[in-house]
């Protein structure tokens, strides 16, 4: 789809069948929704709110050729670069965190041509998201002028007709699917999220095809209690799954704090051994865990209730 | 008291906020400069953090390591989206944001997306993250970064946070109405830009550094104007509050 | 069972949202409609209410009485900001709307604006509201409306809200690419467009109603087709329904 | 100012003395930033948490020639109208609700031509205060395309440079003042609303200065345990005054219904009397009462508590 297609991105969704109803399913028929080639918009922001528990289970089912935009984009990127599942990457920003220092599995497929790396500042990205949630081909800003990211992506200068000011025109980013981890989601689909929203509600608005996971699934009456506190409608959502700790050992503001700890190993993993690392550690954290309870496991329950009870602490 | 190049770096930066009520800071070294200026000499700074936390207070030793995650959340006031906090800054309401990136040249533009060529890069660093937009948006930018002659190169390899771009009225012309970079805020010194041309130039020294030493870590011909003064060395105070904010040492 | 013109214009604008998923819905008339539906034959139908109200219910005796009060709020899943729930319509997610106005031609455009001429109008109407986007914004748009002489005219003085314009393509030539009047339901007649021309066809007649009635109560020439059918009277479980939900008869 | 002069508009933000300080103070104080010709901005919406304090204090100090804007106007217009203290309006809509029919006032001062009054669609105007809010001279829809709103009003059409499709392009609407009634605010000036968000969060960003009352004022600790709960950071604020009932009688979600025997008092007066029952009550309910609570008194604390009652039984 050319950048801002709104015609076609629109045709897409009213093609597709779409229901007011029930969407409580499965990880694995929710993520079977996607196909090799696609583009895939992940929410969160970098390790907060990450949908993991979808990411882990569209490596499991091997799709290939796939396009992933993230604002921030952490380890998980690192994961289908070496599971030779993505084609190129939207962002902004790649790595894993200021202490753990540059990607050297990003390096690596980025240097070497086998993944394409489109950088857009991170205002830009999310008015790219937020034209497309807008149904319109672009947003027009003041940001990236100037600046050598205007040539590497496809924005374009334009000359205010109200004005006569230089403005940057974002296309409207429209990806084929969005996967969120949510707070909390009723079975039709309407998501509330707790503390930063990140850039999710827009996420959830622009992609063609919307899977949800949510930490907890709650019912009619519960939403219809605090409708306010409501940012995704059921209207825009395909799939709901329940999974606790969805985001895990990524943070879920006021549920539980990213496991540092983990981080530490896995890049102290990878520097050691390089991309053996990263395949021993998709073989035992992605392929491995039939459910998302076995996946769990693999940190242990005393680790879970140490990050759940560090998030109360700071933002309770 | 003795101190290191990070705490500098952090007390210099803090002097900077006086008068200042908003500011956009990263993680590391920035959040610590504003958070020992709201603590010693801008009590009513409203710290901004592009993850989307509005006036958040640091827990001392329990420092944020990215913008976006609970750390950065604590007792705030607002936690509005990403694309949002962004926003405010396009309209005007930050007064003063603080970047920082890989590589720096004499005209403030600022790398921290590759080094080599653009198709082929050496060197795939991270991204903009939000730094284009904090030095396209603010009121004033002030770059903080440690003074090293690999990060003052002439040129930088790919603009991704434009400063004066090309010099002169570059910037203005390339639609950028709004900022400018103000200043560089270095372990060795603070530097600004000449009125005309925008090239780079030394404001002050912080005490005990010499021209000679500025220019051994630069990559490029700084204007050096006569009378450059000293800066007041970091205080006992200072540091105190400082090191109080990060006791491990993380960033210190 | 006897029953009102309104009763017959909120039963048969019921009727057509069967299998439809969404609906951007008005106060009155429309929401009554919808209520309707959502009781009998379309369980599963999401009311969007441009106030900023998604998925309210209707209490009985006690009807919203503008699209931004708290009556509409009542029981609702999510309240949007009203630009936010617009976008909603603008992105595609809306399968239909319903719309009237003060006039309406024979290509389906609405003026809800003013009567007479622009600059000094000899009444000035309320104004659009979101009637204009949801015409211009939603998969399908239903014009309720009563039938009268005085509001079918052959031209109307002002285009609010663009049904086909002058007819034929002028619509998509207007750069308006989705959605389009596919339905005009009265308390005489349905009505629809024919398919080239786009000019104004009777569908089908209301129980007892003529082609003579319909052509009396519309200021310009119709399309009468061949061998127009009738619409099922009112049955008792709608009429029952529906005064269920207005016991007041404040609309009906 | 010209539509859309988004670099006079940033000018005068910048020029304004801003800080992140205290903001309490007086209804006088507060409505005494209005000056005579500015473009007023009036949250809620129709009926719905208008701030109807702010609003009578304007008055009270005899303003004139204004422009006042809202995307659904009610009764208040009328007053400003018959005071004399408007010259334009910039609406969607405007009346008092549909049973109430036309605005007799409304429809005497604009065609007799002595008030103008600029249509735009609902959205239209939605998008112009968000391209405000974002410092951007428009905003890119679909909307009104085709319609007699395009050359009422100071839209534009043009050719998409990514698409080649049509596009109306509203500009931004840059109010002088903002006026907003919430529910509850700080005293640095960061405001909650409860329910219905109206358009309130983008008038906020759009004006240079910005008015609030709140229905309550918190505490510090109070508004940091719910940061998600804030929708208009302090740093946009310029004043706040604490007034309960602030938009009686019309509504606050979840607080207040509004008092629609008032309403039928009001039109029945005007429908009668004509212009002379819109003085009679401007003199007593605008220009009579000295204080707040002088006001909230001529309705009677037992309707104020009966419509409490009323809020909480619909949105409880």
């Amino acid at each position: 789809m050319n950048p801002g297609d709104f015609v076609e991105a629109r045709r897409r969704l009213e093609a597709k069948p779409h229901s007011a109803g029930e969407k409580l399913t499965t990880l694995e028929a929710a993520a079977g929704r996607v196909r090799d080639g696609d583009h895939v918009a992940i929410g969160g922001c970098l390790f907060s709110r990450t949908p993991l528990g979808l990411l882990r289970e569209i490596l499991r089912q091997r799709r290939r050729g796939l396009t992933l935009s993230r604002n921030l984009m952490c380890y998980e990127g690192e994961w289908f670069m070496a599971a030779g599942a993505v084609e190129r990457v939207v962002t902004s920003w790649f790595g894993i965190g200021l202490p753990w220092g540059l990607s050297r599995i990003m390096r690596e497929q980025v240097e070497s041509g086998r993944v394409r790396f489109e950088e857009w500042s991170h205002l830009a990205l999310g008015l790219r998201y937020r034209a497309a949630a807008a149904g319109v081909p672009f947003l027009p800003t003041l940001t990236m002028l100037g600046s050598d990211l205007m040539a590497a992506g496809q924005a374009q200068t334009m000359t205010c007709p109200f004005t006569g000011e230089t403005l940057c025109l974002v296309p409207a980013l429209f990806p084929d699917v969005a996967l969120l981890n949510v707070h909390r989601a009723d079975r039709f689909g309407n998501c509330q999220i707790d503390g930063y929203p990140h850039m999710d509600v827009d996420i959830a608005h622009a992609a063609t095809t919307v899977l949800v996971t949510a930490e907890e699934i709650i019912g009619d009456e519960e939403i219809r209690r605090h409708p306010d506190r409501t940012v995704i409608p059921g209207i825009v959502v395909d799939a709901v799954v329940e999974v606790p700790f969805g985001s895990y050992p990524h943070e879920c503001y006021g549920r539980y704090e990213a496991d540092f700890s983990h981080f530490d190993a896995y890049v102290a993993e990878i520097t050691a051994k390089g991309t053996e690392a990263i395949h021993a550690y998709l073989a035992r954290y992605v392929y491995a865990p039939r459910t998302h309870q076995e996946y769990l496991a693999l940190f242990g329950e005393e680790a879970r209730a140490r990050q759940a009870r560090s998030a109360r602490e700071l933002v309770g | 008291m003795n101190h290191s190049a990070a705490e500098v770096l952090a007390v210099m930066a803090a002097r900077q906020l006086r008068g200042v009520t908003s500011l956009f800071a990263g993680v590391g070294i920035p959040l610590l400069a504003a958070a020992l200026a709201q603590k010693t000499h801008a009590p009513d700074l409203t710290i901004v953090v592009e993850g989307g936390s509005i006036g958040p207070e640091v827990i001392p030793g329990r420092l944020p390591i990215s913008t976006n995650e609970m750390r950065v959340a604590h007792r705030a006031r607002m936690l509005p989206g990403i694309t949002d906090i962004f926003l405010l800054a396009q309209r005007g309401f930050l007064d003063v944001g603080f970047v920082g990136g890989a590589q720096i040249d004499r005209y403030g533009n600022l790398n921290s997306s590759l080094l080599g060529p653009h198709e082929r890069p050496k060197v795939r660093l991270p991204g903009s993250g939000g730094a284009n937009d904090i030095i396209s948006l603010c009121r004033r930018v002030m770059v903080v970064t440690m003074h090293e002659r690999r990060r003052f190169v002439p040129q930088v390899d790919f603009v991704t946070s434009p400063g004066f771009l090309g010099g002169g009225d570059a910037r203005r012309k390339a639609g950028l109405l709004f900022g400018r970079v103000s200043r560089v805020v270095t372990h060795l010194a603070i530097l600004d830009f000449e009125e005309d041309s925008k090239a780079m130039r030394v404001a002050a020294l912080h005490a005990g550094v010499t021209v000679a030493d500025v220019r051994d870590n630069t990559g490029f011909e700084l204007l050096i104007p006569e009378g450059i003064g000293t800066t007041e060395p970091p205080t006992e105070r200072e540091l105190t509050v400082l090191r109080s904010l990060d006791p491990d040492r993380r960033f210190l």
